[in-house]
């Protein structure tokens, strides 16, 4: 039972990420949000026994992609209207 | 836009929705998914019988599967090829002016045309623009973190057929070491330790060691990826030739991942010019 | 509906939430940027989703303990197969944001602007 | 090595593709052969392919990794699987040999990316089109996807954003078609096609499959352009370089609708889709308003480019209509047309890319082209005549089907929306002549004025197309003649021997 | 009846596409129109030398290709498809000759596209006479649609483009919209597409049959049947011989023959004849002459004229294969012919006058014939035929219609055949009056004008002559009808 109640408040942590991610009126800090909401992502799927899939998204999502996501928003703009 | 949107989301949200509860509950070990069918059973229980390698998704990833992870590997190195192309300008003309720092007072130099360039050393380094900052503090704690993070990476790899991890993670280590020296200095101190040629061949050749191993066996008389075949090459047992041919592919992988993960760093983080970086 | 049946299929919930928050940024919103995290979200909402089906209730992770005569049962591990299937799915995550990225900073280049209404504004007075 | 041809169709290509992006960097002199050699070597074995197909009486069974099927990924090749490969290769290898020119033009310095990528995507459609797992074909959609991405998103100034809304599209219709087999795996609990279609029917409870069925085909739907989500398709291939365009606008839609071909057939067997779903008059109206859409926005179009697409759009609708019309007849018109709508469409795309070289994509620069570039102003002709459908062009024919198919489906069930489809289908071909008229009045009677042309482009002398392109376009326009005279042996060989049984009563 | 296997159609069909792309390189005006005069010729002795065979009841056929199941590409010669074959043939020879006079003396452009295109016209103009099925007539009906339109649009200036448009809309239109769809219900629902003697619409249910009767003979745009008509007018921008061989003989007729074909081969005479279905047809016909009659009068471009005479003449083939019997039948087949060679003088005519004078309008021509005696003469000789006076040969078609119409027992047929021949003497006979019968001070003409070049006048006197001949000699073309009536079983 206390596996699932870990998973369902992780759960409910990586869904406020993506909700502010995705109305956080700066996109570098939604690319930061990202970062944050892929690393819940993948305590949660450790958490459901996916271990390499966890790993995979922990250098993924929230390493490179966090990193690319920074990159290109430091070359175009941080302004964002919603 | 807006309204579209919400239309949609809804439409979809109501059909989701409306089909959860046709769900097996969470966690049903007997969902047809995880037992009815023989295929989960199958994984769990041959795969170390076939390969030697207890951790199951390796061994079905790169070799029940190893004909998807082969795309896998393909697919990054085509979104490499993709922003590349997309984003890279060559500049024939180097800039007129040129900027030198003196690391140990942390000056900028800037020599115009016609002056002498002072030779590249410890004490002056070539830079791309005057206001590229210049943090010792940053810069020497990523460099004593740099390799311990690839001797992890490394152990990921070879590792990967006993724990979690295996030549995808263990790649994106390695480009994310050099994705933060370059990071933590500048984009040309990246392009220093993997130039961008590197890099493409770098990538080029890991699919090729992946994609070649399985043609190999496909010459070897065997089908395509068959690792079987390699055992009469190696004079090994089929099994261990399994094992050693998951190995090949990973380092592959590895090999193509890191490649990927730094050319795509270095075409992103200068817009493709190459210069200046983060 | 009661609280069993909500917990007993969390994560289909929250994947169908996940996905729509991801399917709405995509569609509704007006910065490139934000479009290109919503469908991160959104593919990473599909991720969650197959996880979820491997799971088996007391299962262990799926790396098979061996030795002579060690017989696996498999209702104690994980199912394999959806793992193996979305580190794929992750990787193409991955390439498809990095190669969106690249376009979106094209985009900025030619127009100075990541803001869809701004652009097809200046592509209308053209 | 005959045994070997499903995997040398695209081992071949994906080797090939990652030398000459390594050879690129050293000398990229080497790119063009190696890229030739590559394609028509998958080209050769997919021809193979076929007549392996035939000799072994309809299914040729490749494991890789020596996996039996539901474990490894096994490859089924039937009729359709090699009829759509030979298509495919056909057309890459054509637009490879005809492009060499603008390419080199436009893309000096990464020449040798260009050719990777370009057979990169050859490499995803011909894997996609082979596949005989579910989830392997996503992964090779998303090569096709991203590789394609990238060779759209390089051409005019306007591609970059229209590519990028071509890539969320795209991916929402990747990630619902993943989500789609998702559905199934959890209903199943395999990925290999043919065991799902043996599982399908003894399920006891289709709910879930159901719902894996509409969301794959909607994903489908988004990837293939068909109405309401055609959106993107115009703006994404108008905007594109000539040498890419030539590639991804044939083959894309098409290889699409071969996947939900096979999806509906195939995967979900026909009882399943035709008869549980009680989707297909729905789906026979939106490619009906799909199919009139589409050939009235390409009335609009001033560009030729632009109009093309919409024709590409209208041509979506046609295949999508024949199939969901649920019969024989439809089906080997749908099928049909995949082959015969790629060369057409790779005819006139051809043209597309002579006309922008040479002069500009607006129509009004097209005068007195006739005169100018008689001959390949007659291969382009023989195009615009097989996409209005005039026989012996193969377009006539694909349509045949198509309209009979919609003939029995009225007589059988009294439907409306195959009579509207019939009507559509007739009304899109009157647009067609409408649409291609005008280009040949133009190049016919206006009298050609000196020194237009749009900048950058006055430099090129306006004469005969060179002997590198001219061939390559002469041979799809004598394909399209070939085909029409040969779609009888193509129906009964090939197409008919794919065509289940299916249920009576549709 | 025996049936020959024979490539002889085939050929037939085959030499004017194998001299197009001769004619188009060649160097030369000379070897150009050599050629097409030698492709002509050939052309026409094959098609005679089937003669013997049908004329002693026997069929030729042909299979080129199985393009679908149960659909081939095939030919089968029977009498009606060698009389059509025999008359285009015949007068491709003639037009060939003409068309080089025409084409130089007015130094027209683009000759070898004139020529190739009209080789191309005629190839597929015979493809249509000996077409074993319907998919193989649809295939050459088409091909003839596109092979004329750059004949059409010969001159290139706006007018031409107009033309061509309204051309392409009203015969690519009406074969889309009526034609294919006719033709793919037809072939849904009987499963062939062979032409048979009773035809092959059984299956069809009764209602169907008159929607695709309608389809069938308004797909056919090209018999000028109203309200599809008004493309024909337009189509006279095209050059004289263009207008004379195509519009006159070979586009139009090739419609007609389709039609016939259709009621006779597809329909069947008995299965319509049942239903009672060709009243409606017969009397779209009988409006079609009354009325592109009348507008004729009121024409004063002389090819205008003649182009409304046309529609009106069509409309007497489509009326009296509507009568449904057989000497009605018979007359609309010989019509085919008996029009043709008429029809063709008239414009041949009209274009010599245009050759030589530049005048394309009735009320100019006042007291033309002093100037151009041989022409008008033959002018003259051409209108009665197409009136229907003797001694031509158009009376002969004329008196088996009526004497269809009779044993239809259609008296108001009758009268309506009376009254168009009274319109059409109204709007020929002035014409040749006002040429003639003036005093040398009316006549609009200068002294020097002078007959148009022997190369325009020869084919005119020859095709005069024979409409001539036809009164006296009919016996090859009225067996050939006989044959063909007779084989359709007619009652």
């Amino acid at each position: 039972m206390e596996r699932e109640w870990i998973d369902v408040i992780t759960l409910a942590i990586v869904i406020v990420c993506a909700i502010g991610a995705i109305n956080v009126k700066d996109l570098l800090g939604a690319s930061i949000l990202l970062g944050a909401y892929s690393f819940l992502m993948c305590i949660l799927w450790a958490v459901m026994g996916a271990v390499d899939v966890a790993f995979t998204e922990a250098t993924v999502g929230a390493g490179v992609s966090t990193v690319f996501c920074v990159a290109a928003v430091f070359h175009t703009t941080r302004r964002t209207k919603d | 836009m807006k309204i579209l949107g919400w239309l949609t989301v809804l439409m979809c949200g109501a059909l989701l929705i409306f089909n959860v509860s046709e769900f097996p509950d969470m966690g049903d070990a007997n969902s047809p998914a995880n037992s009815k069918q023989n295929l989960s059973e199958y994984f769990l229980k041959k795969a170390y019988h076939d390969t030697k390698v207890p951790n199951v998704v390796t061994a079905v990833l790169a070799d029940y599967r190893g004909y998807d992870t082969m795309y896998e590997t393909a697919v990054i190195f085509s979104a490499g090829l993709a922003c590349f192309f997309l984003l890279r300008i060559f500049r024939k003309k180097g800039p007129k002016s040129r900027f030198y720092r003196h690391t140990p007072t942390g000056v900028t130099l800037r020599i115009d045309e016609g002056g002498k360039l002072p030779e590249e050393s410890d004490v002056f380094k070539r830079i791309d623009s005057i206001w590229i900052p210049h943090d010792n503090i940053v810069r020497i704690t990523c460099r004593l973190v740099v390799p311990f993070i690839q001797i992890f990476a490394l152990y990921v790899i070879a590792h990967g057929h006993y724990s979690p991890g295996g030549g995808f993670q263990g790649g994106v280590l390695l480009g994310a070491s050099i994705i933060l020296i370059a990071v933590s200095n500048n984009l040309r101190a990246g392009i220093q330790r993997m130039s961008e040629k590197g890099a493409a061949l770098m990538g080029s050749a890991g699919v090729l060691i992946y994609a070649g191993t399985a043609a190999l066996c496909l010459l070897l008389g065997s089908q395509f990826l068959n690792y079987n075949a390699l055992a009469k090459l190696l004079h090994i047992k089929p099994v261990v030739a399994r094992y050693n041919g998951i190995l090949i592919v990973e380092i592959g992988v590895a090999l193509a991942v890191m490649a990927v993960m730094v050319w795509i760093y270095y075409n992103l983080s200068s817009a493709g010019k190459h210069d200046e970086g983060l | 509906m009661d609280m069993a049946l909500i917990l007993a299929k969390a994560n289909y919930w929250g994947y169908v939430i996940l996905l729509l928050i991801g399917l709405y940024a995509l569609i509704s919103k007006n910065n490139l940027v934000k479009k290109i995290i919503g469908m991160v979200i959104f593919q990473t909402a599909v991720i969650l989703f197959y996880i979820t089906i491997a799971v088996k209730k007391g299962g262990n992770i799926p790396i098979t303990p061996h030795g002579k005569g060690y017989v696996v049962e498999a209702a104690n591990f994980m199912n394999p197969l959806p793992h193996v299937l979305m580190l794929t799915a992750i990787v193409v995550g991955v390439a498809t944001l990095g190669v969106a990225l690249a376009l979106a900073i094209k985009v900025y280049k030619q127009y100075g602007t990541l803001e869809e209404d701004e652009i097809n504004a200046m592509i209308r007075e053209q | 090595m005959s045994t070997h041809y499903p995997a040398l169709i695209i081992v071949v290509p994906l080797l090939t593709a990652v030398i000459v992006a390594a050879v690129g960097w050293i000398n990229k002199k080497y790119c063009f052969p190696l890229s030739v050699a590559s394609l028509a070597a998958s080209l050769l074995s997919s021809i193979g392919l076929l007549f392996e197909v035939m000799k072994t009486n309809g299914e040729v069974v490749y494991r890789f990794a020596g996996w039996e099927a539901p474990m490894g990924i096994v490859y089924n090749i039937d009729y359709l699987n090699s009829l759509v490969l030979i298509v495919v290769t056909a057309v890459a290898l054509i637009n490879l040999i005809f492009s060499k020119g603008s390419i080199e033009n436009d893309f000096p310095d990464k020449e040798g990316v260009f050719y990777a990528l370009y057979i990169l995507f050859t490499t995803g459609l011909v894997g996609m089109v082979a596949t005989g797992d579910a989830f392997n074909l996503y992964v090779l959609l998303e090569i096709a996807s991203l590789t394609g991405y990238a060779l759209l998103g390089i051409g005019n100034e306007r591609s970059p954003l229209s590519t990028l809304n071509y890539l969320f599209i795209g991916t929402i219709g990747a990630t619902f078609y993943l989500l789609g087999v998702g559905y199934i795996y959890i209903a199943t609990g395999t990925l290999n096609m043919a065991e799902i279609a043996l599982i399908i029917p003894k399920l006891p409870n289709v709910g879930i499959i159901k719902f894996a069925f509409v969301i794959c085909m909607v994903g489908l739907f988004v990837k293939m352009a068909l109405f309401p989500m055609h959106g993107w398709l115009p703006n994404a291939y108008s905007n594109a370089p000539s040498s890419s365009i030539g590639l991804i606008a044939p083959l894309t839609t098409k290889v699409t609708v071969y996947i939900m071909v096979r999806a509906g057939i195939t995967i979900f067997t026909p009882e399943f889709t035709f008869e549980k779903m009680h989707l297909d008059k729905w789906i026979v109206w939106l490619s009906v308003i799909g199919i009139v859409m589409g050939s009235c926005f390409a009335l609009a179009q001033k560009n030729y480019k632009k109009m093309l697409t919409y024709i590409v759009v209208a041509e979506v609708g046609y295949m999508v209509g024949g199939f969901w019309l649920g019969n024989k007849l439809g089906i080997t018109g749908s099928i049909l047309h995949i082959v015969n709508d790629a060369a057409m469409t790779l005819c006139v795309f051809m043209a597309a890319g002579i006309f922008s070289y040479k002069i500009g994509d607006h129509i009004s620069d097209f005068k007195g082209l006739f005169k100018k570039m008689p001959f390949t102003m007659t291969a382009f002709a023989v195009g615009g005549l097989s996409i209005i459908g005039v026989p012996p062009t193969c377009g006539f024919f694909s349509k045949w089907y198509l309209v009979s198919g919609g003939i029995e489906a009225v007589k059988a069930t009294g439907s409306i929306g195959a009579l509207a489809f019939i009507v559509a289908l007739l009304f899109s071909s009157l647009v067609n002549a409408v649409l291609f008229f005008r280009i040949f009045e133009v190049a016919h009677f206006e009298p050609f004025s000196e020194g237009h042309g749009h900048e950058g482009h006055s430099a090129v002398e306006i004469n005969e197309a060179p002997l590198g392109m001219l061939i390559p376009f002469f041979i799809v326009a004598f394909s399209l003649i070939f085909l029409g005279i040969f779609s009888g042996d193509i129906v009964s060989n090939i197409i008919n021997q794919f065509i289940p049984v299916l249920p009576a009563g549709i | 009846m025996e049936t020959v296997y024979s490539i002889k159609p085939f050929l037939a069909v085959l030499i004017s596409l194998c001299v197009v792309p001769i004619i188009i390189s060649s160097r030369t005006e000379n070897i150009r129109e050599g050629w097409t005069f030698a492709a002509a010729i050939i052309k026409f002795l094959i098609i005679a030398s089937m003669l013997p065979i049908i004329l002693s009841g026997g069929n030729l056929e042909f299979t080129i290709a199985q393009i679908m199941p149960a659909v081939s590409i095939k030919f089968k010669v029977d009498a009606f498809g060698l009389l059509f074959a025999l008359v285009s043939s015949f007068l491709w020879i003639i037009t060939s000759i003409y068309s080089i006079g025409y084409m130089r003396s007015l130094n027209e452009h683009s000759q070898t596209r004139y020529f190739a295109f009209f080789a191309l016209s005629l190839c597929a103009a015979v493809g249509v006479a000996f077409s074993a099925n319907f998919f193989t007539m649809y295939l050459f009906y088409e091909m003839l649609s596109f092979a004329t339109y750059p004949l059409v649009t010969h001159h290139q200036d706006k007018e031409s483009r107009t033309s061509g448009r309204k051309y392409l809309f009203y015969i690519l239109g009406s074969s889309i919209a009526f034609l294919i769809p006719a033709m793919l219900i037809t072939f849904s629902y009987s499963g062939t597409m062979e032409f048979a003697s009773q035809g092959f619409m059984q299956n069809v249910p009764p209602e169907l049959l008159l929607i695709l009767l309608f389809m069938f003979v308004f797909g056919f745009a090209k018999c000028g049947i109203m309200p599809l008509h008004s493309w024909l007018p337009a189509a006279m921008v095209a050059p004289t011989p263009v207008s004379a061989l195509l519009h006159a003989v070979a586009v139009v007729k090739v419609g007609v023959f389709c039609v016939i074909r259709v009621i006779t081969n597809v329909f069947g005479t008995d299965l319509l004849a049942k239903y009672g279905y060709n009243d409606y047809i017969c009397y779209i016909a009988a409006f079609t002459i009354i009325t592109a009659s009348l507008i004729a009068l009121s024409q004063d471009g002389l090819k205008r004229r003649l182009a409304f005479s046309t529609i009106g003449q069509l409309s007497y083939i489509i009326l009296g294969v509507a009568l449904l019997s057989k000497n009605a039948v018979m007359a609309s087949m010989l019509h085919i012919a008996m029009h043709a060679f008429g029809k063709i003088t008239l414009f041949f005519c009209a274009g010599a006058i245009y050759a030589s004078t530049k005048i394309k309008n009735i009320s100019d021509m006042v007291g033309i014939g002093r100037r151009m005696p041989i022409t008008m003469g033959c002018f003259f000789i051409g209108s009665l035929s197409v009136i229907g006076l003797p001694p031509t040969g158009g009376i002969i078609s004329k008196w088996y219609l009526v004497l269809g119409t009779l044993e239809a027992d259609k008296i108001f047929l009758l009268v309506v055949l009376l009254v168009s021949s009274l319109l059409n003497a109204a709007y020929f006979l002035p014409v040749v009056y006002k040429a003639f019968f003036c005093t040398e001070e009316e006549t609009m003409f200068e002294k020097g004008v002078k007959e148009p070049p022997i190369w325009c006048v020869v084919p005119l006197v020859i095709t005069a002559g024979i409409s001539l001949i036809m009164f006296f000699y009919p016996q090859p073309f009225l067996q050939l009808a006989d044959l063909a009536v007779n084989s359709l079983g007619v009652k």
